[in-house]
């Protein structure tokens, strides 16, 4: 199984987002934003960074590059999209999801081991997860606020599409303590925290038994695969 | 307001040689023997180009003209052994160390400190943007960064204006490079109340082909600017220059601060990687201070070849820039590179890519002068090695100063211990809620540790460690120090116990000590006895880098840190970088199995003078600081490492500020687990109070946790080696307390609330 | 240089810490008859000539769905800088 | 609500890196008339009373002390909003 991952300028987690998938067992394909060929990939992540430096609103330039357009474009047909931080910045900015996205309450960027309640396991990318399971994965944003208006909400806790709750700290001041979301569909989730950051042990967060040995963020990719593949 | 630069009032080398002048080299900072002595070398007067870059090249900053004589030591004081992993040494703009497996490392930590006062958001982050241009243009890819803070009292009403601008700016650029910021140092102190430290260290990995070196050696070759366009940050000072170009209008009122751009940064960093790895470059310099005129001086004069430059053709953010300022902008985001002719279209290519701009300056010459015009008309033409090399040398005047004896008086042994159990608990939590004792988290949890996806460790472990070979696990371990209050007393002794501390974090973490990098934050050195300081801290480091057989790649020189006559402490931060086989081994600072014996590694005097001890409960500084001992440190790294190859040691954290009880907190906070602690062994062996137990910084110890099975080997291991080994204790994680016996139990929540809670309560 | 200027602020009903934090600020420093604080942006659009009434329209498009985001923010005006 | 708007541009001669960034995804978008952008802030002061001339005074010295930054912003403007 082929997953794209799209490198924007100012795009960083882009080499993480890779060997999670191949962690994972899968191909990483690096596809480039200044293009709009998405190689034949059967999934794709949009990964962290500063995409054109988050200046304007972080994610609002890379959500016009021709790589994210297209994107767009096969959201409809169910291609498997994650946006990983940046990522979701990019996909709030390019309508596939909804809300926004805006400076952390505290006004401080924030890096901390995050724990997560997984509230919606039927999407493509939390399959693989029980409903309501309790993870934890590194989250590192300073503008990772969740907004919307109230209809907005209503209707994404009407229709179960809120994917992921902060537990124990909002770190962030986000609305109803979003962590992530996805569309209707299930193909699209996005999320400020970086499963990325949890595949490998010796890499990821703290954990009770040893040293950054978390590895909560493998299972992300390893839904895409067994949902594509199964 | 301005006039655009016409050819007439342009002030050329026919000019200079034809007429005589007034020339304001006083407000430009020369003095009248270094205005001559270009004349001299000139033959005629400076044009106000040439007086612009012989102006900022001949600076302090960029010329080390006071510390030179003192560096020089680090170069000599060596032996074999000691450059055995050593590929570019001091003088370049960063050192080179191998670490085996094909793969190299540079790392070097600068200072940004004035800036940093005046804006410090745009201060550190600058800072951060050129230590990191620094490592990219030795042809690394960097992979890290660090940073070592001082700032004013914590309650002042100014520093928190200093610390939330320079935290913030240091993780707005650091965090948009996407580079792990593995560690650092942060110290509230009033002497640097007026005159803040703020110094980054990056670090950087390279294959030995990939090495570049900042050079031009092929007459022909291109000389091409890329990056950020050239505009007016950072020229203050060369305004009297700009003065007397334009009319009646007054001199141009420029920016004295620079502004940064991390994305450009970011960006400028992959078309980097790309054009080393497709070879197209064959010399390269970032540009920092003293902007174009630094960086075409200094390949030139490296390569022992000239230079012909076309200024006009610099791309300008801001057109009424006049030729001086053009030289001495320090525009953020820029890079020189030398490039073949045949490898132009490569080079273009990869610029277009990455959307960065760039311009033909001009040529690499076969001979050793470098010619710049503007348009038609030549306005520098000089030797380029006396720009960049030969600048002029001073051997300050040094005098020893006498209140050093009355301060080593007032030694902290008359200061009253306690006895009372209770009391002495207290303690323990009020120098662990001290605000330099206190948990750093604040500040670390605003920087990014995970990009990258290869730290192993971090905040709050020991040092800071990275893998660099995701194959074979091949790592390194950073870890920086330096105590302004040790080198107040005594800086040739202080900047020892500086590299020690750090030698001995990297060593705690599993890693082997290999190479060191400083930065040397001083007074005045026009103060003698700022000059002494300095010359006791340089050949302290030096010294000690032979007793611990380390080479010093490299470093940075700060000087007129002080606010009026009032210099800062010496504060010469060292940083040591290690090399570990395979980071699985990483040791961690804090136990996480229960049941493990804990030992105190080393022997412990009474040695308080200088602690923070002495600071934090009796307000005290005097006396002589902690002795050091080269050997027991390499002891006791060895020690570590050899029983950490055989799996023995769960967790290792040495000992320093703070002294024991400090390093206990520390270790039971880590991964909040409990412990029983007694002292009774330690204090009757080594013949010391319970005070020094607890509170003494004596130098060459850690405490480390091993597990019940490895006992017997482990205590073997440090018999036959000769590093004397107490047990103090035992892990127990069903205990939710730090408990000393006979004096304190302190639960681990509530120390945990009263180490945390200091830098939010004071700064949030 | 002729510019037009595109003004921006975050929606009435939505939250904007920053200007949360300000109006903290100001209020900790005694200006009680400040209530409260939005921040938004003030964007130059600089142009090689003076613009027209048609680059305005076109820069209200730009203002609409570029330079805003209009599920959070509103754009309070569009103007032609006034020279002088 | 009365308000006091304060308009905050980051100074002339230093680069904007936020206005270069949007200036390029401009010229990207084919907007080739717009030579250069730069990025400020607009903030509004919510008052509890129509804002006076002496609030007004207030407000402009705390545009320039404390919501801007006089070593990289400009203060452009400081002006009472027109109630409609
Ligand atoms: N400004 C800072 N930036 C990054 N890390 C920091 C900073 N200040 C402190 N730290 C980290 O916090 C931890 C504790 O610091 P410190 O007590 O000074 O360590 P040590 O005594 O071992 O040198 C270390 O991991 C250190 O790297
Ligand atoms: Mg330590």
């Amino acid at each position: 199984m082929k997953i794209g991952v799209i490198t924007y300028p100012g795009t960083l987690d882009d080499r993480d987002a890779q060997r999670a998938i191949k962690l994972a067992g899968a191909t990483p394909v690096p596809l480039w934003h200044a293009s709009d060929d998405l190689k034949g990939i059967d999934a794709v992540v949009l990964p962290g960074g500063f995409s054109y430096g988050d200046y304007l609103r972080c994610g609002a330039i890379a959500a016009q590059a021709p790589a994210t357009k297209e994107v767009i474009k096969k959201a409809e047909k169910g291609l498997p999209i994650l946006g990983i931080c940046n990522g979701f910045q990019v996909l709030v900015e390019a309508h596939l999801l909804p809300g926004g996205l805006i400076r952390n309450e505290k006004q401080h960027f924030v890096c901390r081991d995050q724990r997560l309640r997984v509230e919606n396991s039927d999407t493509r990318w939390t399959g693989m997860f029980s409903e309501n399971e309790e993870i934890t994965i590194p989250l590192k944003n300073g503008e990772g606020g969740y907004i919307a208006d109230d209809e907005t909400l209503k209707y994404l806790e009407d229709e179960n599409l809120i994917a992921f709750r902060y537990l124990d700290v909002n770190p962030n001041g986000s609305m109803n303590e979003i962590a992530g979301l996805s569309n209707k569909q299930g193909n699209i989730v996005g999320l400020m925290p970086h499963p990325e950051h949890a595949v490998e042990p010796g890499f990821g967060p703290d954990t009770p038994i040893a040293t950054r040995s978390g590895i909560d963020g493998l299972r992300f990719f390893q839904s895409v695969i067994g949902q594509v593949v199964g | 307001m301005f006039k655009k630069k016409t050819e007439s009032n342009v002030d050329t080398t026919k000019d200079a040689s034809s007429e005589d002048k007034d020339q304001p080299w006083a407000e430009l900072g020369l003095t009248q023997d270094e205005y001559q002595l270009i004349r001299e070398i000139l033959n005629r007067r400076p044009t106000s180009s040439e007086l612009a870059m012989y102006s900022v090249m001949w600076s302090e900053h960029c010329s080390y003209k006071s510390s030179k004589i003192y560096l020089r030591q680090f170069g000599q004081k060596v032996t074999d052994e000691m450059n055995k992993h050593l590929m570019v040494g001091m003088g370049e703009n960063a050192g080179v160390v191998d670490i085996g497996e094909g793969l190299a490392v540079t790392f070097k930590v600068e200072s940004h400190n004035h800036p940093s006062y005046i804006e410090p958001f745009q201060g550190a982050a600058t800072g951060v943007g050129g230590i990191v241009r620094d490592i990219l243009s030795m042809g690394a890819r960097p992979v890290a960064v660090m940073d070592q803070l001082r700032f004013g009292a914590p309650e002042h009403p100014d520093t928190a204006r200093v610390v939330h601008g320079v935290v913030d700016g240091i993780s707005n650029y650091g965090n948009s490079l996407g580079l792990p910021n593995i560690g650092g140092e942060t110290v509230f102190d009033a002497r640097y109340q007026g005159n803040p430290l703020v110094n980054a260290l990056a670090v950087g990995v390279l294959k030995h082909d990939d090495l570049k070196l900042a050079k031009a050696t092929n007459p022909g070759d291109l000389v091409i600017l890329f990056g950020a366009r050239t505009g007016a940050d950072g020229i203050g000072g060369v305004s009297v220059l700009a003065s007397e170009t334009f009319d009646d209008d007054g001199p141009s009122r420029r920016p004295a601060v620079q502004v940064g751009d991390p994305f450009a940064e970011k960006v400028l960093i992959e078309a980097c990687m790309e054009l080393y790895e497709l070879d197209v470059i064959s010399g390269i310099q970032d540009l920092g201070g003293a902007g174009i005129s630094c960086a075409t001086s200094e390949l030139a004069a490296n390569g022992d070849r000239g230079m012909e430059i076309q200024l006009r053709n610099v791309l300008l953010r801001d057109e009424s820039l006049t030729p001086e300022e053009i030289l001495m902008s320090e525009s953020q985001e820029r890079m020189m590179a030398i490039v073949n002719k045949r490898n132009l279209k490569k080079f273009e290519q990869i610029m277009n890519k990455w959307e960065v701009e760039y311009s033909i300056l001009g040529k690499v010459l076969a001979d050793e002068k470098l010619v710049i015009r503007w348009d038609e008309q030549e306005i520098v033409n000089v030797p380029p090695k006396t720009v960049a090399i030969d600048s002029p040398v001073y051997e300050r005047s040094v005098e020893y100063p006498t209140w050093i004896d009355e301060l080593n008086a007032n030694s902290s042994e008359s200061l009253p211990r306690e006895t009372e159990p209770s009391e002495i608990a207290a303690q323990i939590i009020q120098i662990a809620s001290s605000a330099n004792q206190a948990d750093k988290s604040w500040i670390t949890s605003q920087y990014d540790r995970y990009v990258l996806g290869n730290t192993a460790l971090s905040m709050p472990d020991d040092g800071g460690m990275i893998r660099v070979n995701e194959e074979s696990g091949l790592g390194i371990t950073m870890a920086t120090d330096a105590n302004g209050k040790y080198c107040q007393l005594d800086p040739y002794q202080g900047a020892k116990l500086a590299l020690a501390e750090a030698y001995r974090n990297v060593a705690m973490t599993g890693a082997r000590p290999r190479a060191v990098t400083n930065c040397l934050n001083f007074g005045s050195p026009e103060n003698p006895e700022v000059m002494w300081q300095f010359k006791q801290a340089t050949t302290g480091l030096a010294d000690g880098c032979v007793e611990a057989s380390i080479p010093v790649t490299g470093g940075n020189v700060s000087f007129y840190n002080q606010t009026g006559d009032v210099a800062i402490y010496p504060t010469p931060v060292v940083g040591v970088l290690g090399v570990i086989d395979d980071v699985a081994r990483r040791i961690p600072s804090g136990w996480q199995d229960t049941g493990h014996n804990i030992y105190l590694l080393g022997t412990t005097k009474d040695e308080l003078d200088g602690s923070a001890w002495a600071e934090v409960i009796h307000d005290h500084l005097g006396g002589k600081p902690p002795e050091v001992d080269f050997q027991k440190e390499m002891e006791l790294a060895d020690l570590i490492h050899g029983a950490n190859i055989q799996g023995m040691v769960a967790s290792a954290h040495d000992i320093s500020e703070g002294g024991l009880a400090q390093a206990l907190v520390e270790s039971s906070l880590r991964f909040g687990n409990g412990a029983r602690i007694w002292l009774g062994e330690l204090m009757e062996r080594d013949g010391i109070d319970l005070t020094a137990a607890l509170f003494s910084e004596s130098q060459a110890r850690a405490i480390v946790s091993v597990g019940r099975e490895d006992d017997v080997k482990f205590v073997g291991l440090c018999e036959a080696r000769g590093v004397p080994i107490v047990r103090i204790g035992v892990t127990d994680l069903e205990s939710s307390a730090l408990e000393i016996q006979g004096i304190a139990d302190i639960d681990l929540l509530e120390l945990k609330s009263a180490h945390v809670r200091t830098l939010p309560e004071l700064f949030s | 240089m002729p510019k037009i200027i595109v003004e921006i602020m975050p929606k009435q009903d939505l939250l904007d810490p920053q200007g949360k934090a300000v109006a903290n600020a100001l209020k900790r420093a005694g200006n009680s008859e400040i209530d409260a604080t939005r921040i938004g942006k003030r964007i130059e659009l600089h142009y090689k000539e003076q613009p027209t009434e048609e680059d305005l329209e076109k820069a209200k498009e730009l203002a609409k769905d570029f330079l805003s985001n209009s599920v959070i923010e509103d754009v309070v005006d569009v103007y032609i800088e006034d020279q002088n």
